[in-house]
């Protein structure tokens, strides 16, 4: 029988796996899909917990989560849109002009 | 005029604002009469001055941060009275004597500023406008140093700076704590100096407190081993700034001591008396050695400036009233004279352009008048009797003789390698056959040099000959003094060692 | 009375002030003429209050007015004229009007005569703040007054460049100043010591309530205090160890060496153990450690005359000794006879330096005396007045030296300390010698002054007469023994010779003339018809030793001068910068180098930052877990 | 069969959204005004949005204190108002610094001014309320408002910024989300109240320490993100040195005031709860970071990035105090950022009119130190204002931020913690070197070229900001008990 810690063990396990990607990834655009990764993993601890206790907040947490993650997905594109206009990849090993 | 010492603070400040527009060939003759209406006003409040009072006078006092106690409060004894007219004494007499080219009003401006925290610092009452005025009183000083002063400039100024303020956040944080303190004890919060005189704290809390304000005061006085800013600031500044330095901004620290140290924290300060005893007679030995070893005129005087006040360390520490009163009268004496020394190796400076000694030698042939004047400031400083400099020395002496005579007898070597690193000065620039041709066309003080210093010099003779007008109120308070911490004293060794002087009279 | 007393003690003052006033300006003979004449009054105005004194004699006590009033600390400016003030007023004010008078024509053509007068006037001020105070706060004031008087008349010339020991064994004046007035610092620490032991334990500094306060004292407060106070007499008086300054002082003009240097400030110090003789006679063994002090010096200084070739020098060295012998005096509790010697030795002394000063002006400042020599006929009166003070000196009655000399030399035989006794009376020997060599050396025998160029000259006239009186005091002073004995006796303590001693009195004072008579004799024999060098003796351990001052000058130079001045500069270099300075600002640099280490986790790169944040939270997480865990 | 849901509008306590909702509002008029007229000019704009912002100030200040409303989402506490005051207040003194003499890219835009206003609202959204859903919106909204700012200002510089800021601060949403799914998973309720209630009958049961202290370090880590806390400080000297000047000390004050709250809610929670070791935790961070932030800044060779390392060091000063948990710690905080406010907005604006459209100085930075050498000479007044904010900023009294360090100190030493009042003040020490440089350059040093236009960007209403920041600055003593007083009030009202 599949109880809420086996899903807070994967939604963890999913958030590692981002924080990973966070921290490995190269490209921005691959980074920005590992932070994705990373909310997702907490939608589904939102809604696990939420039908633990069989209350609606989680789940409404988790919509806000949804909402703001598409939100940070188009703010975020268009910021890399106008970068790679200027410089020509995304690189992030090349954002390094201020530093010290 | 009972706001008279609001008055003697903000009139210069103001006076320094308005000085922005005043035009730049009239700054001198602007500055000079400020100064001077300054130093009348503060003569004035002597005349006012009750001397039988032995309390604090001229008393004003505006709640300014009630919720945190903190109060514009002021006032004056016997111990800040002379130190304020020794203050604006000094800023008007380096007004008159300063001759700096470059951007003379910019200096102008910044004395006056000076001088207004200078004189706030002693007559403030609440501890947090006293550390007001303390910090502020950098800022001017750095750029005097920093904007009129030699190749090292920068270095000596920020050093100054940085020195100072870091030793002065310990204290901040010793006076936050005794206000903390004091709300605990009352309720009520206050930065009154007065309040916290009622404090009566336990030994261990005196001793870390006493530490705190230690730190803040021991950088300022310098007392080894954090003297060395001051060589360089004195070394580098031009001489207006030797001369306010020496003579007001350190006697800062050792007023500290006397208006904070000992009355908040008398068995602490008992206690403290050996180790400080200690590093002050290390401060007189050792440093009139380095004196003895400088080759630079200035150097030698910085350093002797450094001994002399561990002269005035050691009279505050006597926990006696002649000890005390003779640091007090030490300090103006010191002021009066190390400023007037810092003036003279302007003189040759700005005719030399070198302070090294072995530039000079058979001045006194060149310069008499010149020589006159320095001779009879050299003679004040190894303190010869019937010149200002034997009166403090003899008090702190006679006064320490009391905690300990081998100290005392250890202490008084100054008035030996005094002379001796004085004496060495004198021959090497003034005394021998003129070497150096440069020297042979050198013309002797002008006009503006002798009014400066003639003043100086008839206060070191009429002070040394009738020091009474200025000693009398300095007793009362410092006896005044003596008996409160004898009274607040907790513990039997403090109570045995503060030595109240039979002849003390009541506060009224 | 009191006027009297301000008049005595002011007219100085105001005669140096005068002559201050045209200090800077060129040579003015007036100057001169209104300081002599102020000093006059100084003197006639002293000498009445002499006899004032004499005829009633009541001191007087003069208040002016409170100088220093701190805590329980109370200090006037009190004077008292009584009979020891009184003689030394008279002496001082007697000499320096002489040497006024004198150097009017000695300094007449030094340009710096204006500022010469003022300085004199100015030491004769100090001297007479120190008789006359009633206090010492106000004995110290003048006490450190005469020092730098002196310092500023032996350096008068300080013009003069400094030479290496072997040219001029005092290096330069404004070199021997120094080293007198630092020496005499050292001394005045003994002294202020004294002075706070005496405070503490009395409440006052007055003579008359310290003096009267001495019996409730305990023993070692007391002998402390007597020695303290001693070690100031020490210095003042240049006392072995403390001697060395005074040969040297020798740099300043003549007239000087006769006021300062043999007639008034040296013997302060005797002066001094007489004014506090209620302390010393408290303190026997402190006053024996005085007497056989003195003794050794006069021996000791009068060694070191012996083979001395310096004119002035050889008068410095004897007075080194006479003072020795007043110590030993006063030592011995003879408080009177050793003011007595103070007084006659001040005139027959300034005679002899002023004497001196007469040839060094004849030989254009030459000292040596090995250069002069058949001076009698061009300086008739010189000679006169050098050989009667050398007589007196030797002590040869019925001058003055006779008496007061004669009265010690009985005393230490009195006292039954018989090493004091011979010692002194082997320095009588010693001291008629090296007087009459001198003289001899200096008028006698060949002209060896003609090899050098020199045609000197007899001194002015009105000088010669100005020196009459102190010719005269010296020649005749010795025959108010008496007199003076009743006087001074009121305040200072009796002092009588033993039935025994009185008998033997004939007996001891012809051996002591024998011995002078006979050191006269060896100086006539060997120098009387020239100078006969012997070079066996000069190269001579003893002859060199000697002429060295015992190398003692040398021995201070390598233990203390040249030490002090090394660890100074290592102080500096080394110490204050090195360890001091360099603690301070390491610990500024090591800020900003560890900013420097940190910035560098700035790299600018974005995944590093993120990697930060990451094992921030990690590390942050790691942390909770193992607090969590262990509790 | 679901009945419909009633809500009577009483209970939704609107008012208590007003400010928020003019603030967006305002924002969409803007935008609506540009579709009917195109390129009206900036000033326009501007004066709108102070009109709107001193509406909005009004509001707030019609707030009484201890209400919650729409849903019981809204928290109107003395907290809240407080900040709120001051986040509209920064927005007010920030604005007209768009008034320059100089055409910027950015103020061109009626977007830019409709962005400002919405992050305004996020802010405020951040400040008003416990429940950990709307502060992640408030946040999301004032963040991501924040980083379109930043870029655009067109500069390659901005861009990399921004993506920097952008990037971390998406990690930090994960942190936070993550944090309140744990605090959920704890208490099954993300009111923090109730939060509050079910944890501390939860305190003591076995094997829980580990979620709590896990919930509050991510919910911590994302905080010090928005705080500029070690080690999640990396981001702000680059964000503010690619950032237009205002804007970075915009970025130093108002967003840390927002963020300060949701700390003080949060942690002061936990710390109410007797979880010491985040007191201990936050502590060492706020340690760290004063110390850190202080070396680092005297290292630097560009003002504004000394100026975005002080301000680092400023965070942690006051995060020690917000660890202390006391109502004067609390206090301080705000005490602190208004005084703080003044003259770190006014030392930027001082950078923004010496901004020039090529770096003339120095490749790498707009604002080197060399470019402030003999200011005096040059431009004595700026140099003297400017001076007077880095006294200020170094703590010298009687200048603002002084009042603001010895509240703090002195609620570090009434709280015990002396050791904690000697490390500030140490620090303090230690960043007077940094200030005093610029001093030191402006008034020691020689100009090192021609630089007759330092003062390039300046304009009447610049002025304007800049004399009332330095009236504020110095005055600063006539006004800090009003303060005080006030502020105390407000926050022991509100419990803190």
């Amino acid at each position: 029988m599949i109880g809420l810690s086996h899903y807070l063990v994967v939604s963890a396990l999913l958030f590692s796996i981002g924080l990973m990607g966070v921290l490995r990834r190269r490209n921005l655009l691959m980074l920005f899909f590992a932070t994705e990764v990373m909310l997702n993993a907490v939608n589904i601890a939102f809604a696990a917990i939420s039908h633990f206790y069989n209350d609606l907040t989680g789940q409404m947490f988790a919509f806000f989560i949804i909402a703001i993650a598409a939100s940070e997905v188009a703010v975020g594109l268009g910021i890399l849109i106008v970068l790679y206009k200027k410089q020509g990849s995304l690189d992030l090993d090349e954002l390094t002009t201020m530093k010290g | 005029m009972e706001n008279i010492l609001s008055v003697l603070v903000f009139f210069p400040a103001i006076a320094g604002l308005l000085g922005f527009v005043v035009n730049k060939e009239s700054a001198r003759v602007y500055g000079v009469t400020v100064a001077a209406i300054e130093f009348f006003l503060s003569l004035w409040l002597w005349f006012a001055f009750d001397n039988n009072n032995a309390g604090m006078q001229f008393v004003e006092m505006i709640p300014l941060i009630p919720d945190f106690g903190v109060s514009y409060y002021l006032g004056v004894d016997g111990i800040s009275l002379f130190i304020v007219i020794m203050s604006t004494l000094m800023t008007l007499i380096g007004m008159i004597s300063m001759n700096i080219a470059k951007n003379i009003k910019n200096m102008v401006i910044t004395l006056l500023f000076l001088e207004m925290t200078m004189v706030g610092v002693f007559l403030s009452l609440d501890a947090i406008i006293f550390y007001l005025f303390w910090e502020l009183s950098l800022v001017p000083m750095l750029y005097i140093i920093g904007a009129w002063g030699g190749p090292l400039r920068i270095y000596a100024s920020i050093k100054f700076f940085l020195y100072t303020f870091m030793g002065s956040l310990v204290m901040l944080v010793g006076m936050l704590f005794v206000a903390y303190i004091y709300h605990d004890l009352t309720g009520v919060w206050s930065f009154a100096l007065t309040d916290w005189y009622a404090l009566v704290l336990p030994v261990s809390y005196q001793l870390w407190l006493f530490a705190a304000f230690f730190i803040g005061f021991a950088i300022k006085v310098p007392m080894f081993p954090f003297h060395t800013w001051l060589p360089y600031a004195h070394g580098q500044a031009p001489t207006i700034g030797s001369v306010i330095l020496a003579a007001v901004l350190l006697k800062m620290g050792t007023y500290g001591f006397v208006r904070f140290s000992l009355p908040m924290f008398p068995d602490a300060s008992v206690i403290a008396i050996t180790p400080i005893a200690i590093i002050s007679i290390i401060m007189i030995i050792y440093t009139a050695m380095v004196a003895y070893a400088q080759k630079d005129m200035k150097q030698v005087i910085a350093y002797s400036s450094v001994s002399h006040m561990g002269i005035i360390m050691l009279g505050i520490f006597a926990m006696n009233a002649e000890g005390i009163g003779g640091s007090v009268f030490q300090m103006l004496s010191h002021g009066i004279v190390s400023g007037a020394l810092f003036m003279l190796v302007g003189v040759i400076y700005d005719r030399r352009h070198t302070k090294m000694m072995d530039e000079f030698g058979g001045l006194a042939t060149v310069m008499p008048k010149y020589a006159l004047v320095f001779g009879i400031m050299l003679m004040a400083s190894v303190g010869l009797p019937l010149t200002i400099g034997f009166v403090g020395e003899f008090l702190v002496l006679i006064g320490f003789y009391n905690v300990s005579p081998i100290m005392t007898i250890l202490a008084g070597t100054s008035i030996i390698v005094g002379a001796v690193y004085m004496l060495s000065v004198y021959k090497k620039s003034f005394f021998g056959p003129v070497t150096n041709e440069a020297n042979r066309t050198l013309q002797d003080l002008d006009a503006k040099e002798t009014i400066s210093l003639v003043p100086l010099v008839l206060i070191v003779v009429w002070l040394g000959v009738h020091p009474k007008p200025v000693l009398e109120p300095i007793d009362n308070s410092v006896k005044a003094m003596l008996s409160f911490m004898d009274e607040k004293a907790i513990t039997q060794e403090a109570k045995e060692m503060i030595k109240v002087a039979k002849s003390t009279q009541e506060i009224k | 009375m009191e006027n009297l007393v301000y008049i005595a003690l002011f007219a100085p003052l105001v005669s140096s002030l005068f002559a201050g006033l045209f200090g800077m300006s060129p040579r003015q003979t007036f100057v001169g003429i209104v300081s002599s004449a102020l000093l006059f009054v100084s003197m006639s105005a002293s000498l009445m209050l002499a006899y004032h004194v004499y005829q009633t004699g009541a001191p007087i006590y003069v208040t002016m007015k409170e100088w220093i009033s701190m805590g329980d600390l109370f200090i006037p400016f009190g004077f008292v004229v009584d009979q020891v003030s009184v003689t030394m007023m008279g002496v001082v004010t007697v000499v320096s009007t002489v040497v006024h008078v004198y150097s009017i024509g000695y300094m007449d053509h030094d340009k710096s005569f204006n500022r010469f007068f003022s300085y004199l006037s100015a030491f004769v001020f100090s001297m007479m703040v120190l008789v006359m105070s009633d206090n010492f706060a106000g004995l110290f004031i003048g006490w450190e007054g005469v020092g730098v008087c002196s310092w500023l008349l032996i350096g008068f010339w300080y013009h003069k460049p400094d030479q290496s020991r072997e040219e001029n064994p005092s290096i330069s004046p404004s070199w021997a100043a120094n080293e007198a007035f630092i020496v005499n610092r050292i001394a005045d620490l003994g002294m202020l010591v004294g002075i706070f032991i005496l405070y503490w334990n009395v409440g006052s500094l007055q003579y008359s309530e310290v003096f009267a306060a001495l019996p409730q004292l305990s023993e070692i407060i007391l002998t402390t205090a007597a020695l303290a106070l001693f070690i100031g007499a020490m210095g003042k008086s240049a006392q072995f160890p403390l001697h060395t300054w005074l040969t040297d002082a020798m740099e300043g003009p003549t007239p000087v060496s006769a006021l300062i240097h043999a007639a008034t400030m040296v013997t302060a110090g005797v002066f001094l153990v007489i004014r506090a003789n209620p302390l010393f006679s408290m303190t026997p063994e402190v006053s024996f450690f005085i007497a056989a002090l003195g003794t050794f010096v006069a021996f000791f200084a009068a060694s070191m005359a012996l083979v001395n070739r310096d004119l002035k020098r050889i008068i410095a060295f004897s007075t080194l000794s006479q003072l020795g012998y007043m110590f030993a005096a006063a030592g011995l509790g003879a408080y009177w006879i050793a003011l007595f010697h103070l007084g006659a030795h001040a005139f027959f002394k300034a005679l002899l330096f002023l004497g001196a000063g007469n040839v060094m002006h004849a030989m254009h400042d030459e000292l040596d005396i090995f250069k002069m020599g058949g001076l009698k006929k061009q300086m008739k009166w010189t000679y006169i007045y050098m050989g009667l003070a050398s007589l007196a000196l030797a002590g040869i009655p019925p001058l003055a030296g006779f008496f007061s000399k004669d009265a010690i030399i009985e005393t230490a035989f009195n006292e039954g300390t018989l090493i004091l006794w011979i010692m002194l009376v082997v320095t009588a020997g010693m001291t008629a010698f090296y007087s009459f060599r001198q003289v001899f050396l200096t008028f006698h025998g060949d002209e060896r002054y003609k090899a050098f160029g020199i045609h000197p000259h007899e001194m002015y006239k009105f000088v010669l007469v100005a020196l009459s009186p102190l010719a005269i005091l010296a020649a005749i002073a010795g025959f108010f023994q008496g007199g003076f004995h009743d006087f001074v006796t009121r305040l200072l303590p009796e002092y009588q010779m033993s039935e025994h001693t009185h008998h033997l009195a004939l007996v001891l004072g012809a051996i002591v003339l024998t011995f002078a008579v006979g050191g006269i004799a060896l100086a006539y024999k060997k120098y009387a018809n020239g100078l006969k060098r012997d070079e066996k003796t000069e190269n001579g351990f003893l002859y060199k030793l000697l002429a060295n001052q015992y190398y003692i000058p040398h021995l201070y130079e390598e233990i203390i001068s040249k030490p002090y001045a090394m660890i100074s500069d290592l102080m500096w270099k080394s110490v204050d910068l090195k360890i001091v300075d360099a603690t301070v600002d390491g610990i500024a640099k090591f800020l900003y180098k560890s900013g420097d280490g940190t910035r560098k986790m700035q790299t600018g790169n974005l995944s590093n930052y993120l990697n930060w944040m990451a094992i921030g939270g990690i590390v942050l997480l790691v942390i909770a877990m193992l607090s969590a865990m262990l509790g | 069969m679901l009945e419909p849901i009633k809500v009577s509008l009483e209970s939704l306590n609107l008012i208590t959204l007003a400010p928020m909702l003019i603030a967006i509002v305002g924002g969409l008029i803007i935008l609506c005004i540009d579709l009917f007229k195109e390129n009206l000019d900036k000033s326009l704009y501007v004066m709108l949005t102070i009109l709107i912002l001193v509406v909005d100030f009004g509001l707030v200040m019609g707030l009484n204190a201890n209400e919650r409303g729409f849903f019981d989402v809204m928290l109107i506490d003395g907290v809240s108002i407080v900040s709120q005051l001051l986040i509209v207040a920064g927005s007010i003194l920030f604005i007209p610094l768009g008034l320059t003499s100089k055409r910027f890219h950015e103020y061109e835009y009626p977007e830019f001014f409709a962005l400002f206003l919405f992050m305004v609202a996020g802010f405020q959204f951040m400040a008003a309320s416990d429940n950990l859903i709307l502060i992640l919106v408030g946040l999301e909204t004032a963040s991501l408002a924040l980083y379109t700012l930043i870029a655009m200002h067109n500069r390659s510089d901005s861009y990399e910024a921004a993506v920097k800021y952008f990037t971390m601060g998406a990690l930090a949403t994960a942190f936070y989300a993550m944090g309140s799914a744990v605090v959920y998973g704890l208490t099954g309720s993300v009111e923090l109240y109730q939060v509050a209630q079910t944890l501390s009958s939860r305190l003591n049961e076995p094997g829980l320490m580990i979620a709590i202290f896990g919930s509050s370090v991510l919910l911590l880590s994302a905080l010090a993100f928005k705080l500029s806390l070690f080690p999640f400080h990396t981001w702000a000297p680059d964000v503010y040195q690619g950032a237009s000047a205002p804007l970075a000390g915009y970025m130093s004050v108002v967003p840390k005031i927002a963020a300060f709250v949701v700390s003080l809610r949060i942690f002061g929670m936990y710390i109410e709860l007797g979880v010491e070791w985040v007191r201990v935790i936050i502590l060492i961070i706020a340690v760290l970071t004063m110390t850190l932030g202080n070396i680092m800044a005297l290292v630097q060779e560009d003002v504004k990035r000394m100026l975005a390392y002080s301000s680092i060091s400023h965070a942690g000063f006051v995060v020690a105090a917000l660890a202390l948990d006391t109502t004067e710690g609390n206090t301080s905080i705000f005490l602190y950022y208004a005084l703080f406010m003044f003259t770190n907005l006014g030392a930027f604006a001082m950078l923004w009119i010496s901004r020039h459209k090529q770096r003339r100085f120095d490749d790498r930075f707009d604002n080197p130190y060399e470019k402030f050498a003999g200011l005096i000479n040059i431009m004595p007044m700026g140099a003297v204002i400017m001076a007077l904010f880095m006294l200020s900023l170094a703590g010298v009294p009687p200048f603002s931020v002084f009042w603001g360090k010895i509240y703090v100190m002195q609620a570090a030493v009434n709280a015990g913690y002396v050791w904690l009042a000697i490390v500030m003040g140490l620090n303090s020490a230690i960043a007077a070197y940094y200030y005093l440089k610029l001093v030191v350059y402006m008034f020691l040093k020689e100009p090192v070229k021609s630089v007759d236009v330092v003062y390039y960007n300046l304009s009447k209403p610049l002025m304007v900001i800049i004399g009332f920041a330095t009236v504020a600055t110095v005055g600063a003593i006539f006004y800090v008990q009003p303060l005080i007083s006030y502020f105390y009030y407000m926050i022991s009202a509100s419990g803190y």
